[in-house]
């Protein structure tokens, strides 16, 4: 089956890992992921900044693109660009005129037909349901699974799990034969797009978050997203130095963690292309355990809603 | 002997209805309503394309439901009046027997409203082509083309009130017509008189005309008084919903509401 | 109707000024069948009103016009004035030459003739006016209170106080509401059990009430001053005459570990089991779900101690029917109790509970005696955090409105702790601490100078556990909105007051309209607080919104009153402008021909359906009647209705057109 | 007196309706609107439907409108003040192209009209109008008036009668005063009719259904004939077509209009079809059933007007049969009526 | 020849547009006097025969008001006006009565000034039409003898 695919800047760039664990991933579900021609720059945090029309008109653009190839589903798996295509998505709907003016500006027919997956919709929807047959090598380690800010915010729009206490991507750790561990700061900022400018505040958010993590004896920390790996992985000496501690746990992106676990070997996911060495334990293989359903999770999402 | 009037004959002899209605060919090769209550008069009850009159009138009337239990043959129009019959508490479900004349000649019995519903849902109930197009010319005219039509159509009107002696939906022993204190309706047939009891009468329609057309066939003076209700039929359809006719526990369009209602005239 | 008076009214300079008023008068003289018109300077004064009393004995007047200001003012005036001097009220009417024609047209013949044309309209109408009485309606003087908690406590024992009998039922096997689960109350710090109790024993003694516990109201049907009500009788599977209280039964069952509801799931309860230990009546109930006799079909434990005999293990459900003149809704509300609360960790670590849970907890006769102990391990905690607003003041969480009482018991609960934690340090993350009553203002000071209680302005936007600590991360607002956490030992959530459950289900058998959040809708926010659109039916307590004890005490006793003018006179006297429908002898009965119509319109369910039956019982007709008590004069079935067979007394059809007809045909 | 036979050529008619209306007769005369034909004035003789066989409703309308003022007046509180209608403010008015029957018609009309008190306001206009009625030709399967006495060339009630007897001839008989004094205006159009014209041989061939004598013996004895009445009207639905288009009906009704300084009162055209027609201010109605109200109609032309009046209440146009939305065939019932042993 | 001075007739309901028409009173706002006001309990009371009458009888505009959605004192009478009113614009249109002369609008007893403007506005619209005369034409006045049957 054919499914649509958004790069964005960093899949070509600093996260060349992702986009091959996330190919690979795909081809062992024989999933064809098809890139959409000639896109362009979803604009991410900056574009809104500075102008509005703008920031509408360069997911309209890709969006518009990918009506013309007649892809329905796009998966994004940038959690950055996955919020611009979302939110630019639900403005064009809500707002016909809008619409019309911005295709008018890309000069491309824009009817938002397509549907906008980030990288857990996108494995829930299509690898899922075939995963657990195709667990070779269990991921047997505690892992703490971090959501960030742009998968689950603003909750209104994306409607993607909860925004407190996301589950989702802990639920596929387990199916992998993970531990997926309570901690606290699933949610919590890793300093973003300070990475550059304000390296001490990144040093000090996504200090706390390792600390966490690792006082709670978690061995792997799992994200899915190119902007918190890059902090959680580049920045860890700035975090060790703020921490005076020695913290060596790798990030992993979701989407190796299922490699690994379908089988995959370190090179073809790019593991070697971490900052922080990605050695972990080799465990004695146990029977695969069954992956144990959550303590009943009562959604409360019609609390929210 | 036609397999009709043996099913007719068997019908009564074993006592489930007491009268039947049906149709009989009348005089100057008309058709006209029969009520045959024993074999002799079973004998004449006939069936052909051309019989179209919508008899589920005569259900109601005193001398006839008097017989006993009634047993109807039915066309479509006769059973979406039974059905809007139904939903105004005037017969209640079992009290008819209802022979449903299919148009390819073969009889169907309906022993419940609920039979009846299924059935209407699978048949077009909508307005003739022909009479589409003469509403859609009136609607073309101007506002004051429409009043000279009206006027000049209404100026024929007698008043003989056989619209509404012909129309099932017309069952109220005393008619607005007929109230006097205050006399809202003027009695006599000048075109006031006349365009009071048309507006009266289309308004106390709407919702409820199952467009079966007696009201024009019985006109004497060939008014075209269906158009009147059949044009209130898309809107209220469009607006409410609702569809005469087509359902025994329909509720009544004007009677109930919805808070969203739309409309574009109220500041 | 011949002899007609007309009155027009100068009301000082308001219409005289702009209407040529002896005009009017002497105008208006001329139509037919006016027999005396005149105009004066103040008709609502007294001797205008004498005036018109002494012209109607004088002219033997049998119809009055008034033409004056709107008769939404002075009609009541005028027509006590008709009714003292021996005319029939309703043979009264008035024109509204003020309002609607001298104060907002100039001074011109174009004013008076518009006043003429008013009065005429009037005129031409009185005379196809009827002389009407006011429609009396007998009362059953005894009403019933749903719901047992203090508000319903207060109204009963009020209206019982006014000698009038009173029912009142509640559906746990005791009442005593939420009041009875708290330790003590603000601001006074009363031990809630003892001002509650005796109010309590008040109820069960007092012999105008009737008290059904473990019951529900199931069907009410009537209408004000008429309800007939089916209440259903739990089975409480023991015959309560016999039961002494002596509670032997409730010590031998061997079924102990069933979460007591009383105690919030905190504390447990046998299968037979008395809620709490004050309760009234004092005598247990059978919990059939969780008992092993009607699990099993064996034990029978209590049966056997019982030394009265007093258990029926086959004690079916009663129903019992009571006519009632008026329903006071005291169902109370409820602590929000969501089964998860991720973002504060509620439902997933045992030290984090609610406000009623923590009652129970500083209860000396809840799960601990009275002492703060952490539900995970019975430690005490020496760092506890109060979170205000957890769930109301959160469009997110579909709670917009402020619950009101959590400021102040929020306050208590850090008070209380710190009386039995000494050296324990309580914090209270707040937005805005609302504390309005007499005394709240002082007893919040008081705790956090007396009691060192630190009051955080800021929302808490997580919990989560770490080495065995609660670590609440919040921000101080008033610190330039740092990030702070505090690791703590307990967390209580003053969770959001919301509407009882079982609510909107009341609300559809009563036949009362309810907000969007379940609550009961009062008739107007803020001039009928305690009364419903439904007439007979009254509100009182926390079932309208979330009130505090002094609140709801203060409405029951409103709602108390409201019952108690309603059976002060032995009759309801209603205005008779309401619907009938026509009747006529045999053969027809009436012309209205059944269709039914006119009941499907009917916002107040007050046409019903009337048989006529021959002589050997055969029903041949089907006709609609109007219920007197209940129709309040809209007309919509008037306006409906094809056969003009229903019409309605001071806006019939021949009123309307006639006035039409006036206004027109100058 | 005397009639007098003349011949009148058919292309001679425009100038003749031309001369009436400069002598200002308004002419009443047959007039297509859609399927229906009414009788209406007119102004030259292409308006005239000449070729068809009925109008739907009869002539009566130029003596007995469906709506007619009989007086108007004024309000005021000192009491009401009347002014009656002038009643010979009424036109002379010519009624041509009319059917026998239609003319026959009248002769009902005036036995009940003119039974004591007198309707001056029937009684005036039928003065006043002179009916040139022209025979049949063809007759459809509805017509009877063989039956009860009438004919495709039944003079009775015509002032003069026109037969075409030839394309361009048209035979003129002079019946009454009226008609002299009428054909006296054109008397230059005519030429004297030769003798030996046999006017039937131009007629129409209605063939005698039922004897009239015979029938209007069996009606007055089948009052309490139930059974028959119930048969015959069980597909009536009680409206009042028939009534109304039927020349010989006359039962009215009086309405008040009015605002609140003048009125009117109009008489209006009534049916005993109507259950309101009898029924009582205490809610009885004598004649609660449709199946007496049939039997009414039956009895009143065929047993109470024989009986008083001396004159069958029918001319067999069977117009009412036409116009009846259930096929009401008068002439069926008559027929079987006459049937009976 | 004199303006043209329409007669208008204002149908309203007694809890919301008398009151609001009460209101424009005491806070002394001025409309023109052509509108004429009769009070009904509830718009849901006001049959479409009335609105027949008053073109019949002379009137050359009408008013309809009542209470807003939902502000109805019995809860839906206004609900079941406006559907009639929907179905009623509609066959008055077919059969070429003019419904421009018909003004529907919800006033609330608060609603004074809006009282002011629907009444100015309607009476400005039907000066600007003129007379109704086809209905002047079929009036009961017409019924009446020469002399003085003028519709004075």
């Amino acid at each position: 089956m054919k499914v649509g695919f958004y790069p964005g800047c960093s899949m070509k760039g600093g996260a060349r890992e992702y986009q091959e664990s996330v190919s690979a991933l795909a081809k062992v579900f024989d999933i064809e992921l098809v890139e959409i021609p000639d896109w362009n720059c979803c604009g991410a945090t900056a574009a809104h900044n500075l102008n509005k029309e703008l920031s509408l008109s360069l997911p309209a653009r890709i969006m518009a693109l990918a009506e013309r190839e007649g892809i329905s589903d796009i998966v994004v798996p940038c959690a950055a660009c996955y919020n611009r295509l979302s939110i630019v998505k639900h403005e064009l709907e809500a707002d016909k005129s809008l619409s019309t003016r911005v295709a008018s500006i890309i000069d491309l027919k824009y009817e938002g037909t397509t549907q906008i997956l980030n990288i857990i919709q996108f494995i829930d929807k299509y690898i899922t349901d075939r995963l657990e047959e195709k667990v070779v090598k269990p991921f047997d380690y505690k892992a703490a699974c971090y959501y960030g800010c742009l998968l689950v915010r603003p909750h209104s729009i994306l409607k993607f799990d909860r925004v407190e206490d996301p589950q989702s991507m802990d639920v596929l750790v387990k199916k992998a034969g993970g531990d997926a561990i309570d901690w606290a700061y699933k949610t919590e900022c890793c300093g973003a797009g300070m990475s550059v400018s304000r390296t001490d505040t990144v040093a000090r958010l996504s200090g706390n978050i390792m600390k966490d993590a690792v006082d709670r004896a978690a061995e792997v920390v799992v994200v899915a997203c190119p902007m918190c790996h890059s902090n959680l992985d580049m920045r860890r000496p700035e975090i060790n130095k703020f921490l005076n501690e020695k913290i060596d746990i790798p990030i992993l992106y979701i989407s190796q963690v299922l490699g690994l676990a379908v089988g995959l070997d370190a090179k073809t996911l790019g593991l070697n292309r971490h900052m922080t060495e990605v050695n972990l334990p080799v465990k004695p293989v146990r029977e695969i355990p069954v992956a144990k359903e959550p303590k009943k999770v009562v959604n409360t999402q019609k609390l929210e809603a | 002997m036609s397999e009709l009037i043996k099913k007719v004959k068997a019908l009564l002899n074993d006592k489930t209805i007491n009268v039947f209605v049906g149709y009989e060919k009348g005089s100057a090769d008309r058709i006209r309503a029969c009520f045959a209550r024993n074999e002799a008069q079973a004998n004449k009850v006939f069936f052909d394309a051309s019989c179209t009159q919508n008899l589920a009138g005569y259900l109601l009337k005193h001398e006839v439901k008097h017989f006993g239990k009634l047993g109807i043959l039915a066309n479509v129009a006769a059973l979406r009046s039974i059905m809007q019959l139904a939903s105004e508490f005037q017969i209640k479900d079992g009290e008819v027997y209802v022979l449903f004349a299919n148009p390819d000649g073969t009889f169907v019995e309906f022993n419940d409203f609920h039979s009846i519903e299924a059935y209407l849902q699978t048949t077009d109930t909508g307005i003739k082509a022909e009479e589409q197009e003469r509403i859609a010319s009136l609607e073309a005219m101007s506002n004051n083309e429409r009043w000279l039509f009206w006027n000049k159509e209404f100026e024929k009107c007698i008043k003989c009130y056989a619209c509404r002696a012909a129309c099932p939906m017309c069952y109220c022993h005393r008619c607005t017509t007929d109230v006097n204190q205050p006399q809202w309706i003027p009695v006599a047939s000048h075109e006031r008189g006349n365009l009071d009891y048309h507006l009266m009468r289309a308004m106390h329609l709407a919702g409820r005309c199952v467009n079966c057309g007696e009201c024009a066939t019985a006109c004497p003076m060939d008014i075209p008084l269906n158009l009147l209700t059949y044009q209130l039929i898309s809107p209220i359809k469009e607006t409410f919903g609702a569809t005469a006719g087509m359902k025994a526990d329909a509720t009544y369009a004007l009677s109930t509401y919805k808070p969203d209602d739309k409309e574009n005239f109220i500041i | 109707m011949s002899r007609i008076g007309v009155f027009v009214c100068h009301c000082g300079e308001n219409i005289s000024a702009t209407v040529n008023c002896e005009k009017v008068a002497k105008i208006t003289g001329e139509l037919k069948g006016v027999e005396f018109s005149t105009d004066y300077k103040y008709m609502c004064s007294d001797p205008g009103q004498t005036l018109l009393k002494e012209a109607i004995k004088e002219h033997k007047l049998d119809g009055v016009v008034v033409a004056a200001c709107s008769p939404r003012m002075h009609e009541p005036t005028f027509r006590k004035a008709c009714a003292e001097a021996g005319l029939n009220p309703f043979l009264c009417e008035m024109s509204n030459i003020r309002e609607h024609c001298s104060w907002v047209h100039p001074k011109d013949d174009l004013t008076t003739e518009k006043a003429q044309d008013l009065v005429r309209v009037m005129v031409e109408k009185v005379k196809k006016n009827k002389a009407l009485n006011s429609i009396k309606v007998p009362v059953t003087k005894t009403a019933l209170v749903i719901g047992g908690g203090i508000a319903g406590i207060q109204a009963a024992l009020d209206i019982a106080n006014c000698g009038h009998k009173v029912i009142m039922v509640e559906k746990q096997p005791s009442i005593g509401g939420h009041m009875s689960q708290l330790s003590e109350t603000f601001p006074t710090l009363d031990c809630s059990q003892c001002i509650l109790t005796p109010r309590m024993v008040e109820v069960a003694q007092h012999p105008n009430i009737t008290l059904h516990t473990y019951s529900e109201v199931e069907v009410v049907d009537g209408f004000i001053g008429n309800f007939k009500v089916k209440i259903r009788k739990k089975s409480k599977s023991l015959d309560e005459h016999l039961c002494t209280g002596c509670g032997l039964c409730t010590t031998k069952c061997p079924q102990k570990k069933i979460p007591n509801e009383f105690e919030r799931g905190l504390g447990f309860r046998p299968a037979i089991y008395v809620p709490f230990p004050q309760a009234v009546p004092n005598k247990p109930v059978i919990d059939r779900e969780n008992c092993t006799y009607y699990i099993k079909g064996k034990c029978k434990v209590c049966e056997i101690v019982c030394p009265t005999k007093a258990i029926r293990f086959d004690q079916e459900d009663e129903i019992v029917e009571v006519a009632v003149g008026a329903i006071v809704l005291a169902t109370g509300f409820d602590v929000l109790q969501p089964d998860f609360f991720p973002e504060y960790g509620y439902g997933k670590y045992k030290d984090v509970i609610d406000g009623l849970q923590f009652e129970r907890l500083a209860s000396a006769s809840g799960p601990t005696q009275g002492q703060i102990r952490r539900p995970s391990d019975g430690k005490e905690p020496k760092k506890i955090v109060f979170v205000a607003c957890a769930g109301s003041r959160d469009p997110a969480k579909g709670i917009e409105y402020c619950s009101k009482i959590c400021c102040m018991y929020t306050a208590k609960h850090a008070m209380l702790y710190k009386h039995k934690v000494h050296d324990g340090t309580p914090y209270v993350f707040y937005m805005d601490i609302r504390a309005g009553g007499k005394m709240y203002e002082e007893f919040v000071r008081r705790t956090i100078v007396e009691d060192g209680t630190h009051y955080v302005r800021g929302r808490v936007s997580t919990i989560y556990e770490k080495n065995g600590k609660l670590i609440v991360r919040g921000a101080d607002t008033l610190m330039g909105g740092i990030p702070i956490e505090i690791e703590a030992d307990m967390v209580v959530l003053a969770t959001a007051g919301v509407a009882n459950k079982g609510a909107e289900e009341l609300a559809q058998t009563v036949h009362v309209s309810y907000d969007s959040y379940k609550f009961f809708a009062e008739a107007h926010p803020k001039l009928k607080p305690v009364e419903t659109n439904t007439a007979g039916i009254f509100l009182a307590g926390a079932c309208q919104a979330p009130k505090d004890i002094p609140e709801s005490v203060a409405a029951a006793s409103g709602a108390a009153v409201k019952v108690a003018a309603l059976f002060s006179n032995d009759e309801l006297t209603r205005d008779p402008l309401v619907a009938l429908v026509n009747r006529q002898p045999a053969p027809v009965f009436s012309t209205c021909v059944g269709c039914f119509l006119c009941q499907s319109v009917c916002p107040y369910q007050a046409i019903e359906r009337e048989e006529i039956k021959n002589r050997n019982g055969e029903v041949i007709k089907t006709l609609a009647r109007v219920n007197e008590g209940l129709c309040q004069g809209c007309g919509t079935c008037v306006a409906l209705c094809r056969t003009k067979a229903i019409d309605i007394h001071g806006y019939s059809n021949q009123q309307v057109y006639t006035e039409i007809m006036a206004l027109l045909n100058d | 007196m005397e009639k007098e036979l003349k011949i009148l050529k058919y292309s001679d008619l425009p100038k003749l309706i031309e001369r009436f209306r400069s002598q200002g007769f308004p002419v009443l005369a047959p007039v297509r609107k859609g399927k229906v034909v009414e009788i209406e004035q007119v102004q030259t003789i292409d308006e005239i439907a000449l070729d068809v066989l009925l109008s739907t409703q009869s002539a009566k309308k130029a003596a007995f409108p469906k709506v007619e003022k009989v007086l108007d007046y004024t309000l005021a509180k000192s009491g009401v003040t009347q002014q009656p209608v002038d009643l010979d403010s009424f036109q002379e008015t010519i009624l041509f192209g009319v059917r026998p029957c239609d003319a026959s018609g009248f002769k009902s009309l005036d036995a009940i009209f003119g039974e004591e008190p007198k309707d001056q306001f029937y009684l005036q206009k039928k003065a006043k109008s002179t009916i040139i009625s022209f025979s049949c030709p063809v007759a459809d399967e509805y017509c009877f008036c063989t039956s009860v006495g009438g004919g495709p060339g039944n003079t009775t009630g015509s002032d003069l009668q026109f037969t075409g007897i030839s394309k361009d001839e048209i035979l003129v008989e002079i019946l009454t005063e009226k008609g002299t004094k009428l054909s006296a205006l054109f008397a230059d159009l005519l030429s004297v009719a030769g003798s030996g014209i046999d006017k039937s041989k131009f007629l129409a061939d209605v063939k005698v259904v039922f004897d009239v004598d015979g029938v209007v013996k069996k009606t007055t004895a089948s009052f309490n004939n139930a059974a028959l009445w119930l048969d015959q009207s069980l597909r009536c639905i009680g409206c009042g077509a028939c009534a109304f288009v039927c020349p010989t009906c006359a039962c009215f009704d009086f309405q008040d209009e009015q605002n609140t300084k003048k009125g009117v009162r109009l008489r209006l055209w009534d049916s005993c079809g109507f259950s309101l027609f009898t029924l009582h201010t205490s809610g009885h109605n004598p004649r609660e059933v449709q199946s007496q109200r049939w039997r009414q109609r039956i009895l009143h032309k065929f047993a109470y007007m024989p009986e008083q009046l001396h004159v069958v209440g029918c001319e067999g146009c069977g117009r009412c049969s036409r116009a009846c939305p259930v096929d009401m065939n008068i002439k069926e019932h008559l027929t079987s009526i006459g049937a009976i042993v | 020849m004199q303006e043209f001075e329409p007669k208008i007739v204002a149908f309203v309901c007694n809890w919301c547009t008398y009151a609001g028409a009460d209101l424009t009173g005491t806070s002394r706002i001025k409309y023109s006097a052509n509108v004429k006001i009769i009070r009904f309990p509830c718009t849901g009371r006001i049959d479409f025969m009335i609105l027949m009458k008053a073109f019949e009888n002379g009137a050359d505009g009408i008013i309809v008001s009542g209470c807003h959605p939902n502000d109805c004192h019995y809860s839906t009478g206004n609900f079941h006006a406006r559907r009639r009113w929907i179905v009623f614009r509609n066959l008055l249109n077919f059969t070429g009565i003019d419904t421009e002369r018909i003004q529907f609008s919800w006033v609330s007893a608060a609603e004074g000034f809006k009282w002011a403007d629907v009444v100015n506005n309607t009476v400005k619209k039907i000066k600007e039409i003129g007379p109704y005369e086809n209905y002047k034409k079929i009036a009961v006045s017409t019924l009446f003898n020469e002399e003085g049957a003028s519709n004075e």
